[in-house]
């Protein structure tokens, strides 16, 4: 079975792992050691502290197996990005120009350069071992996120966004990038992913073209991957997607890999959860699947079980409790998978 | 004997002749006869006017008349100022840097950048010569006899003049730099918005063109190219005025790229070293019939609305005085001692 | 006898006394013994390097010397190149053109553009006088050095070079255009915003200010009016220039609205007219102890890490052959028949 | 008592008279006899031609006062702008500039020239004689276009906006035309407001600054312009802000007044109108009152009364019947004032 919790120390080798998996393209979960250990202890750091405003909080979820306890995925939250460094994206903007005496109306789309990010909570870094990736995990994994921010509502904001891969090759080549970002970076799509997700982002500020991008100018292949979304992305796009997230025109500078968001409250997972006493079943539950979480904070956990509502709470096998660390009479958040 | 003079009434037939074998992309002839007509009163008008003390809207339009036939076979124009009526558009290639230190990373992006600068400014223009005529130096003499008349009446143009250079275009007339950029922009073609262009409309431009910058880096190899590239016709064009002091400052035109080149008038080879004498009718020393024997000089006399300006060769340098055969005297309409403006045709002493 | 030379090791002290005396506005010196002892060693690498080419990252930093008492009492210098390893900012004071035929309006309105034209540009700048040697034509001396400099090193500087002139402030420091427009976009003051700048921090610039053009005409008529202008402490210094060939291009310092003036290295007088002769030891003619009596004229020697330049007066014109006294030779470093360049200290024949 | 019927040519003296009292700063209503007719003449094409769907048409409402036949008001809807020529806006947006090594960071807001509302149907010019200006006259007349709309949906656009009259004195002084317009456009406020209600709007096109302005480089005077109602128009502001529309940060070009929007379908009358038989009442009404309409396009009429709502329909006086042209069983159209 399934288990999503906080991150811990012990967790870093099995990251490391998973984030050679990403591969490219996944730039807030770079297969760097230091970096993965700074972002562990960030993320310690976060469930640990009270928070009364989302500030530059970072929360890091693993997906356990249970049956032989190893980490076969990993995803999180930053509670606000744009703290620090402001949060770059391109705005796919239409230019309108007119000539009335020539009969001319033209629509230019154009890329501008934005922090209208800037402020927003982010979910970040969906990876799942290739062996793992079912419905029932990755939803999981993601939702889990999802059950957290309407657990602690004050520590994220009101409105939500996640991005999503964008189209490069296996070996890193983006026609975005190869037409618009080399020329400001004077490197390849793989490093400028990788320092992104390794230093302070200044060099983005320093380097990226401060005026539009007027789209029809760019060659045709680099056009066409602007909002698409990594073949390997989809599933996770569509668990978003399906939320009720939605895509409004933003991309991301290096990729142009589309991001998507929504009104935090208005997320079927966030809107349909529900709070209650955790009911004990003596046989196996009938119910259908259900995302349930219990415990605080650091000690948040998400499951995914059959169980069966009931008008006092939820009602759940043993095993399930026993996974969720609480007994009959705790009380428990769940939602329908 | 070639003479150069501000173009007359009678003028328009020739001038229609000569608009017809212009071609393509010359746009500042066209061969329509309301049009012609239209110039020919400017230029009249402009060369008429007395006591001008500044620039305004005159266009100074002359021809090349060869006296024996009494042909017109060239023209050459100077427009006072440019973009007071309809505005005069150009971009600009500057530079942007991004740097990070961080990094080591330093880049200098080439920019256009759309504006008016030239707005107010004399423009130098209208440059044809008959394909048979081209030869005996009459492309200097058309085109330098501007210098003398700008040398004579300063007051009449601004302080910095310029030339639009034609830019690259194949045979088809397809230039790079439209299909690269313009073209997105516009929903007619090359041909078409030139055309509109010179027909003096131009708030098009205003309307379609981009506002932002554009990034050189991003226009494909073959248009950023023929940024400042002047058409394979146009290159002695091009070393002429360079010859004279005309530099390029980085001002192209938006459709095809093409160069402006600019000068301060002071600083105009053949402005600078040009000179005032008084003319005497004689004849001259230091004449060969040998035509590769001499330096070849521009003699202009010193009138607005008679003005002249003739090609002549001197094995001995004219002194402060210059002597001038009758037919030469005449070609320049003047009488004995009256002042005429000599300078070398070339910034080297013997071609 | 006043001998500019480059800096060397054993200047700092006295670099750091002039630095002190610059004062406020003056950030190409500031009174810090690790930046001046970082300005020195560059200089000292770059008048040290054999076999420049091409202009690269050096700074030649020249001293005036008087020989008499051994003090430093000015200073000059140039850069070989200008924003590559920081952004080079300016505004360019453009023009965009907004006309209505219909209406008959028709406005040429002046724009603010952000750009790093100058990337790569050779500058001359950290022109310093003490107080006490603003006479004699010291003044001259110190910056028209660098011209012969230049005109004997062409390789080592690019086809352009320009020079930044200190913009209109009031006694306080107040700049009329970075009140009604820097000062938006930063939250510092301007005399912080000046600082950050001159310690070679600018990625500030390109991180606050408006990537877009700004209207001239929307700024308060007191900031309109210092776009281009020169402090009035500085307008002998731009004259200076201006006599030389420099000229103001429109492109203005983005803090104080100060202008840029730029030259081609080949157009500046005294480069152009500078010639090279050879060095005869001896008593000179033309050498008068009357002060007022004879021109005055620039020499150098023809050395790199030893140059050398001074200021003499003849009243005799030199020919091809300089006749110098020792104590000139001696200056210039020198030996009888080494080549000595030499030039009219300025374009008059006589001051 | 007042009735909201259609404009016609007999109408004109009337409209000039109201158009000389509305005053500078109501552009799409001005005093100008030739274009008035024209404005009659184009709306009673609208009225009379079938639509599919919205294009250039405009639709003018009068306001009788039916006790002596007096026009005493006029208002309209264009069905859509900005189809011949563009429809410029200014639209306030902040431009972020962040110095992370400076710790600066700073928020400027610009001004950006715009076509946002180009393609959206627009409520232009309401214009009530002092005498007449009570909330029954002026609710009556703001609101039978929502009515009109609601009826003939297809004849409009799902968005709709209305531009608000900014700041200006009685002579016509704007100090945010003074601190902008008037260096672009070489003209006094009165006279462009003039030229942009009788002339094409080339000449917008022509003269306007293309680049963004930004606000804090504006006078003080200027800048506390933005966005700031008219004094004048407080009263019908209020009525289409209790409709629901919102500013969005658009503002006119010449005297920056605020431009409100909402979705149509979301407007308060719009929302709430019902369709139905009406009904008779023998003596006077004692329910609320409501606005009522009837009538089909050019015999589209709307009145103010008090009417009783029943379960067959709404019970209205003879005489409200008889203004609106109706006898009992005829279908009407109603929202509660």
């Amino acid at each position: 079975m399934y288990l999503v919790r906080p991150v811990d120390f012990a967790d870093l080798p099995a990251l490391e792992r998973l984030a050679q998996q990403a591969g490219i393209g996944i730039t807030n979960f770079p297969a760097n050691r230091e970096r993965l250990n700074d972002k562990i202890a960030s993320s310690r750091r976060s469930f640990q502290t009270d928070v009364v405003q989302p500030g530059d909080e970072s929360y890091l979820f693993v997906l356990v197996d249970t049956s032989n306890d190893q980490i076969i995925g990993c995803c999180g939250i930053d509670a606000m990005v744009g703290v620090d460094t402001p949060f770059y994206s391109y705005r796919i903007d239409e230019v309108v120009h007119a000539s009335p005496q020539l009969q001319i109306h033209n629509r230019v789309p154009a890329l501008f350069l934005c922090h209208d990010y800037s402020g927003t909570s982010r979910l970040i870094a969906l990876v799942v071992d290739k062996a793992h990736q079912n419905t029932v995990a990755m939803s999981l994994l993601s939702r889990a996120r999802l059950l957290f921010i309407a657990r602690y509502p004050e520590r994220f904001t009101a409105r939500l966004f996640a991005e999503l891969r964008g189209e490069s090759d296996k070996h890193g080549y983006s026609s975005f990038w190869d037409a618009l970002g080399k020329h400001f970076f004077s490197m390849d799509f793989k490093k400028a992913d990788y320092l992104s997700g390794v230093s302070n982002k200044n060099f983005i500020a320093e380097l990226m073209p401060r005026y539009p991008i007027y789209v029809p100018t760019l060659p045709e292949a680099a056009q066409d991957a602007i909002g698409v979304i990594h073949e390997d992305s989809d599933q996770s796009a569509d668990i978003l997607l399906n939320e009720g997230f939605e895509f409004r025109g933003y991309v991301d500078i290096f990729d142009a890999g589309p991001s998507i968001e929504a009104r935090t409250e208005s997320l079927r997972t966030i809107a349909q959860q529900k709070m209650d006493k955790a009911l004990s079943l003596t046989d196996k539950a009938k119910g259908p699947m259900h995302l349930i979480s219990a415990g605080h904070l650091e000690h948040f956990r998400v499951t995914a079980a059959h169980a069966e509502p009931q008008v006092a709470g939820l009602a759940i096998e043993k095993a399930t409790q026993e996974r969720l660390g609480i007994s009959s009479g705790h009380r428990i958040q769940w939602v329908a998978l | 004997m070639m003479v150069i003079r501000p173009i007359c009434q009678n003028d328009l037939k020739s001038l229609y002749r000569l608009a017809e074998k212009t071609g393509v992309g010359f746009t500042s002839l066209v061969s329509d006869e309301a049009i012609l007509q239209k110039k020919i009163d400017g230029a009249v008008r402009s060369f008429n006017k007395e006591n001008v003390t500044a620039p305004h809207n005159e266009d100074y339009l002359m021809v090349l008349e060869d006296t024996t036939t009494g042909d017109i076979v060239g023209t050459c124009g100077i427009l006072a100022t440019v973009g007071l009526d309809e505005p005069f558009y150009s971009y600009h290639l500057g530079t942007i840097t991004h740097a990070s230190r961080e990094l080591g990373v330093h880049n200098a992006v080439p920019t256009l950048i759309l504006n008016n600068d030239f707005t107010g400014f004399s423009e130098i223009c209208t440059l044809f010569l008959e394909e048979d005529y081209r030869h005996s130096k009459n492309g200097q003499l058309l085109s330098k006899a501007r210098f003398m008349f700008m040398a004579q009446f300063p007051e009449r143009f601004t302080e910095k003049v310029f030339a639009e250079m034609r830019g690259v275009s194949n045979e088809d007339g397809v230039s790079p730099l439209w299909e690269s950029l313009g073209r997105h922009f516009f929903s007619i073609d090359f041909k078409e918005a030139d055309e509109l262009t010179s027909q003096g409309n131009k708030q098009f431009i205003a309307e379609l063109m981009p506002n932002n910058p554009v990034y050189v880096n991003l226009l494909p190899k073959e248009a950023r190219d023929v940024l400042g590239q002047v058409h394979k016709n146009t290159v002695p064009a091009r070393r002429l005025l360079e010859q004279e002091g005309f530099r390029y400052e980085n001002y192209v035109d938006i459709f095809d790229g093409g160069p402006s080149l600019e000068a301060r008038v002071q600083d105009i080879r053949a402005v600078r070293d040009s000179r005032l004498c008084l003319a005497n009718i004689g004849q001259p020393k230091g004449v060969s019939a040998n035509l590769n024997e001499g330096n070849y000089y521009l003699v202009s006399n010193a009138k607005v609305a008679d003005f002249r300006c003739i090609l002549i060769q001197r094995s001995i340098p004219p002194g402060s005085a210059m002597t001038l055969t009758q037919e030469e005297a005449d070609s320049l309409c003047i009488t004995n001692k009256e002042p005429v403006r000599i300078v070398e045709l070339s910034p080297y002493s013997r071609h």
